[in-house]
């Protein structure tokens, strides 16, 4: 089993009133200079091995599906088990 | 650089992507004309939206003036502001006015359905807002394609989390609207948005800059480059090239900063700091700056650098472009700017004194120091093109006339009779649509006294005297296409009956007339037609046409949508607690029909449904009739004569009873008429007709009450027993639970959820 | 002297207006009190309202938590004085850890509006004394994130405490651990659900007058305390 | 201008029902073999320099803020020039 993450964030030029709302939050809550932007995180566990068809195959299924590309960008990455692993606690 | 007054009087053959801003080479020339020179790109950008089909109603514009032609009184009191202003306002009495307005945003729920249809519900309570006037309900008249259409599966559940989206997080109750399915609409999906708010007679707001020295403020959202589209041509010609070119055609709305604006401009209105306010609509800042000045009685100096940006990098015609949501334009006194800022403050309202009136009748704008914009605002706002474009009834419509329902097989004997009501009741258009309004909030602010699946949503306007209004939206395209002048009519008088069943008066509407290209004097005929129709059956009725909007270039490829002038009517009740709901409620109550069942069944639901047939003539039409029907019903409503009240139409007879038996779960028997076709009887779709269930010994008062409003009677039959069945003796039985199933399956399953 | 019971405004609450509304016609005078102030003026009772706070947009009642004014509520809350929370209210208190779990996304992924049966599991709260054991009621339902959950510790504990106030019936609306529609703290005083009892106290503009006897039994308390 | 990234993943033994219609839409629309879990990604510029202590506030507001701990976990990164332009562009 691998894990392939897809990043889904709203395009830069595009009005994001989630991350205005957390951002004008951090201020009242004293944590200031922080300009956030809020998007989705998708984890994806792979039935086999993450060849580079089955990432196509993802990237396919991020743009139809996970990513509404009119107003978002999307990322996919491979994650190794180090990050995985880190992934799964608190920081 | 920017492209300044000065540097456009010394350029005067720089060229100008005119073409791509959607201008006509005359329309170019007419702005030179008008200026003595070239415009400057900021000043393009200014005419070029102002002028666009959307803002400045050219092609519909002269046919549109004949709505001036009717009174500007109502049955019940006064216009206080009418066609031209944000929103129409009606005097409702005991110092209460009401105003709504239905609004279309078609093209960008297509686009990206969800934030098209948000943005949509968004602008038109902004509209409503602006007029001083607290939002208290929205309704959604929506069209798609074929419920089985692929892309129906990705438009519909979008624009309805839209609607509901922004809607439900404004608090504003959704009082009803329309799911209408036809393959005109495959590609050109309808989602029009009304909204009505209340406000106290001396709370009226108009949009117009008065006074020199008062100051312009902008408050709510900062700027970003949302739909800008075109400006970008000019932005990248005249401005720096390294910065991204492309901007977001696409607007995203923020509930939650216009539910921030809708407290916030309220207490601004109550504070008395507010002397004139536009809402942001299409073509942000220059609509804004150029329609208060042009109202007003002097002119408007803006400085464009004071305007808070999202996106740093917008030019000065980007700025004056964008259509970034959620912001408002007031006109203060500058005694009370502090006391408009403090209050914006409380709401955490952003809010920037950007300029003020000034008395030289001159819009100026600057930017970086420089003048950018030098123009009379009257020219931008109001002087536009107007067209008079060439209109013809096209050479089809005989050969649709033509083609009447008259061969097609009808059902005879109670099997197959029951088959197709079951069939009419499945049907994508006559279906239960709980799976759209269940995303909707039809509870908050405690008034909503009658939502959806009434036929008329009311609400309660005051708590103690229980003043109320009604309203309902309606319009039946196949009609329209068969008929555009009849068509038209024929939404009017649904709409006009739909508030009359619920008790309350008739007394004003609006209208939304979606269109396809006024280019072609084919849609041209079918628009002047409609706008004909609802002229004169206005006229007939009573009832003002208080304000609207226009939606052209409707189509998929070159094929136009139906005719779909949606009607919106509002009526007035004296006490919401009298008033009838559309539901039977009574075992062994008596059920009337009333009103006249002729055979007409062309452009009907059955014809559409069981023969997939759209031809011949519409339904004849009584609008003096329709209105001694409404006079009875709000009578009979006063006197609580009446238990329910359905109004009968798509699918006839044969749905209305349907209708009527599932909202409690009570059963009916009916019999018919003898020596009538019981086909017709079921699924004609003869205008004028309402199903009512009374006490039974009280029938004899209706029958004498219609009677002297010359509104024929016929007995039906009798409210059955709760979880029983719909019956008509001798023909045929429905048990409710199988109606029920079958009535609510349609859509989920049609949506896989 | 009748009670005094206070409803919390938050930027973006919406239905506000209708727990006043609802304190009103229950026989106690309504305050309404503004979130950027930590000043409870005084009231016997408090409620936070539904509606979508800061738009809902990080996550429901994640931002109001931090409300001047919740510090007040907290307090009060230690100290026994009734705190209603319906629906935002809910998420907030939630978020506030005046109660234990989360509420997440419906499992339909999309918002709820329906007329919703509700079984009373426990009476034996400050906000539903005037209700019977097992009693079934029909109360408002409207959300998009109304999924109760927690873990299974959580869940168990609640139910042997008797701390389960409200369950759905007929159909679980948002998938919530064992249809659970409410709860509330150790104490009985801090009652939480997503239904909307404001909605249900007029029959002319809501689908049943359940929802008076919640307020009814906050007052009926508080007359007690008052002796 | 540095960029931090908070993850925020619902925990493993709470539901996901996001995560879940998401992992049955793609099924339907032919993509097998996917598990999916849906959570958030904050974006956050950070006015200056990412020092450790910077790095400790923003833990302290993804616990108090960004992650609801009852029911999520969260994991805060830097963002390096590299991944920042990757993640710019649809992958
Ligand atoms: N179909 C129509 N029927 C009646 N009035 C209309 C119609 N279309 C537009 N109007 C009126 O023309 C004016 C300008 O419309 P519009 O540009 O939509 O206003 P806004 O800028 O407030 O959206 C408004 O008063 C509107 O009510
Ligand atoms: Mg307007």
């Amino acid at each position: 089993m691998a894990r392939v993450v897809v990043d889904v964030m709203p395009k830069p030029e595009i009005l994001d009133p989630q991350g205005k709302a957390v951002t004008g939050a951090l201020q009242r809550l004293g944590f200031a200079g922080l300009a956030v932007r809020q998007g989705k995180r998708f984890e994806i566990e792979v039935d086999g091995e993450v060849t580079d068809e089955r990432l196509d195959e993802i990237r396919r299924a991020a743009e139809t599906l996970l990513a509404n590309t009119v107003i978002e960008t999307f990322a996919v990455s491979v994650e190794t088990q180090e990050q995985a692993a880190a992934q799964g606690q608190p920081a | 650089m920017a492209d300044t007054v000065q540097h456009a009087a010394e350029t005067p053959d720089q060229e100008q992507p005119w073409a791509e801003l959607g201008l006509r080479g005359e329309e170019y020339h007419r702005i030179r004309e008008i200026l003595g020179r070239r415009p400057t790109s900021a000043e393009l950008a200014m005419y070029s939206v102002m002028w666009s089909e959307h803002c400045s109603y050219k092609s519909s514009k002269v046919h549109l003036r004949r709505f001036g032609e009717l009174s500007q009184e109502t049955p019940v009191g006064k216009l206080l502001a009418g066609i031209g202003e944000n929103a129409g306002v009606i005097d409702i009495g005991q110092g209460y006015a009401v105003t709504f307005k239905i609004e279309s945003h078609n093209h960008p729920s297509y686009v990206e359905p969800y934030q098209g249809a948000a943005t949509g519900v968004g602008g038109i309570v902004r509209d409503i807002l602006a007029m001083g006037a607290r939002p208290v309900g929205v309704m959604d008249p929506l069209r798609f394609g074929p419920l089985d259409a692929p892309d129906t599966a990705r438009v519909l559940p979008g624009v309805v989390a839209g609607v509901g989206g922004y809607g439900n997080c404004l608090g504003l109750p959704n009082l009803g609207g329309e799911v209408v399915f036809d393959r005109s609409y495959a590609g050109n999906p309808l989602v029009n948005a009304l909204c009505v708010g209340v406000l106290r007679h001396e709370d009226l707001h108009l949009a117009k800059a008065t006074g020199a020295g008062n100051k312009v403020i902008l408050y709510g959202a900062a700027t970003g480059g949302d739909g800008i589209g075109g400006a970008s041509i000019l932005a990248s010609e005249s401005f720096d090239a390294t910065k991204p070119s492309k901007r977001p055609s696409v607007q995203v709305g923020d509930p939650f900063m216009e539910k921030l604006l809708i407290e916030c401009t309220l207490e601004l209105f109550a504070a008395r700091v507010v002397t004139g306010i536009q809402d942001f609509g299409a073509a942000g800042i220059s609509c804004a700056t150029s329609e208060l000045a042009a109202a007003g009685d002097g002119g408007m100096h803006v400085d464009l650098d004071l305007v808070p940006l999202r996106d740093p990098t917008l030019a000065p015609e980007e700025i004056l472009m964008s259509e970034s949501q959620e912001r408002m334009m007031a006109v203060v006194e500058p005694g009370d700017v502090d006391r408009f800022l403090e209050i914006c403050r409380k709401w955490d309202v952003l809010a920037t004194v950007v300029g003020e009136v000034t008395g030289d009748g001159r819009l100026v704008i600057d930017w970086h120091g420089e003048t950018v914009v030098d123009v009379d605002p009257r020219t931008v706002a109001h002087e536009g093109p107007v067209y008079e474009r060439p209109y013809a009834r096209p050479g089809w419509q005989d050969e649709v006339q033509s083609r009447g329902t008259g061969g097609l097989r009808r059902p005879t004997g109670g099997d197959e009779l029951r088959d197709e009501v079951l069939r009419l009741v499945a049907s994508p258009n006559l279906c239960d649509k709980s799976w759209v309004t269940d995303q909707y909030d039809r509870y908050v602010r405690g008034n909503s006294v009658l939502a959806q699946p009434e036929d008329a949503g009311m609400i309660r306007i005051d708590e103690d005297t229980r003043l109320g209004v009604a309203l309902a939206t309606d319009c039946n395209g196949k009609f329209a296409l068969l008929d555009p002048y009849l068509g038209a009519q024929l939404a009017l008088a649904e709409a006009y009956r739909n508030v009359a069943v619920s008790g309350a008066r008739p007394v004003a509407v609006s209208d939304c007339l979606n269109f396809g290209s006024p280019e072609d004097p084919a849609v041209m005929w079918q628009f002047t037609e409609a706008i004909r129709g609802l002229v004169d059956g206005c006229r007939a009725l009573g009832t003002p046409v208080t304000g609207g909007n226009v939606s052209f270039y409707n189509q998929t490829g070159t094929t136009a949508i139906l005719p779909t002038p949606v009607v919106g009517v509002l009526g007035v009740i004296d006490d919401v607690t009298s008033r009838t709901p559309m539901g039977f409620a009574v075992p062994g109550d008596a059920v009337v029909l009333l009103g006249e069942t002729r055979d007409e069944l062309d452009g009907s639901a059955w014809a559409s449904v069981i023969h997939d047939h759209l031809g011949g003539r519409p339904p004849s039409l009584d609008l003096d009739h329709e209105q001694r029907l409404a006079e009875l019903l709000v009578g009979a409503a006063r006197t609580g004569l009446l238990r329910s009240a359905h109004d009968l139409s798509d699918g006839g007879l044969a749905q209305a009873l349907a209708e009527a038996c599932l909202r409690h779960d009570l059963g009916v028997d009916v019999v018919l008429r003898e020596g009538v076709d019981p086909f017709v009887q079921l699924f004609s779709e003869s205008t004028g007709r309402v199903l009512v269930s009374l006490p039974e010994d009280r029938v004899d008062e209706l029958e004498r009450t219609a009677a002297a409003h010359q509104v024929p009677t016929t007995r039906l039959g009798r409210v059955g027993e709760r979880g029983g069945a719909y019956v008509v003796s001798g023909s045929f039985s429905i048990p409710l639970d199988e109606l029920r199933a079958r009535w609510q399956a349609t859509i989920p399953e049609a949506l896989g959820v | 002297m009748s009670p005094k019971i206070g409803v919390v405004t938050f930027p973006g609450s919406l239905d506000d207006v209708d727990a006043l509304r609802a304190v009103r016609l229950s026989g106690a005078e309504p305050v309404a009190l503004w979130h950027g102030s930590d000043s409870l003026d005084g009231v016997d009772a408090i409620i936070l309202p539904g509606g979508f706070s800061y738009g809902d947009y990080l996550r429901c009642g994640a931002i109001s938590r931090f409300a001047p004014i919740m510090t007040s509520v907290v307090e009060a809350a230690g100290r026994g004085v009734p705190v209603l929370g319906i629906c935002n209210g809910f998420q907030i208190l939630c978020e506030a850890h005046l109660l234990p779990g989360a509420l997440i996304g419906n499992d339909s992924r999309t918002f709820v509006c329906r007329d919703q049966r509700l079984r009373v599991e426990t009476n034996d709260t400050t906000w539903t004394s005037a209700f019977t054991r097992g009693q079934e009621i029909t109360i408002v339902l409207k959300n998009g994130e109304g999924h109760y959950v927690a873990d299974e510790q959580t869940l168990d504990r609640l139910e042997a405490e008797d701390r389960v106030v409200f369950r759905y019936l007929d159909r679980n609306p948002n998938g919530s651990y064992r249809d659970i529609a409410g709860i509330c703290n150790e104490r009985g005083n801090v009652v939480g659900l997503m239904p909307h009892p404001e909605h249900n106290v007029d029959p002319l503009t809501g689908p049943s007058t359940d929802g008076l006897a919640f307020f009814t039994s906050a007052i009926q308390h508080l007359h007690a305390l008052a002796g």
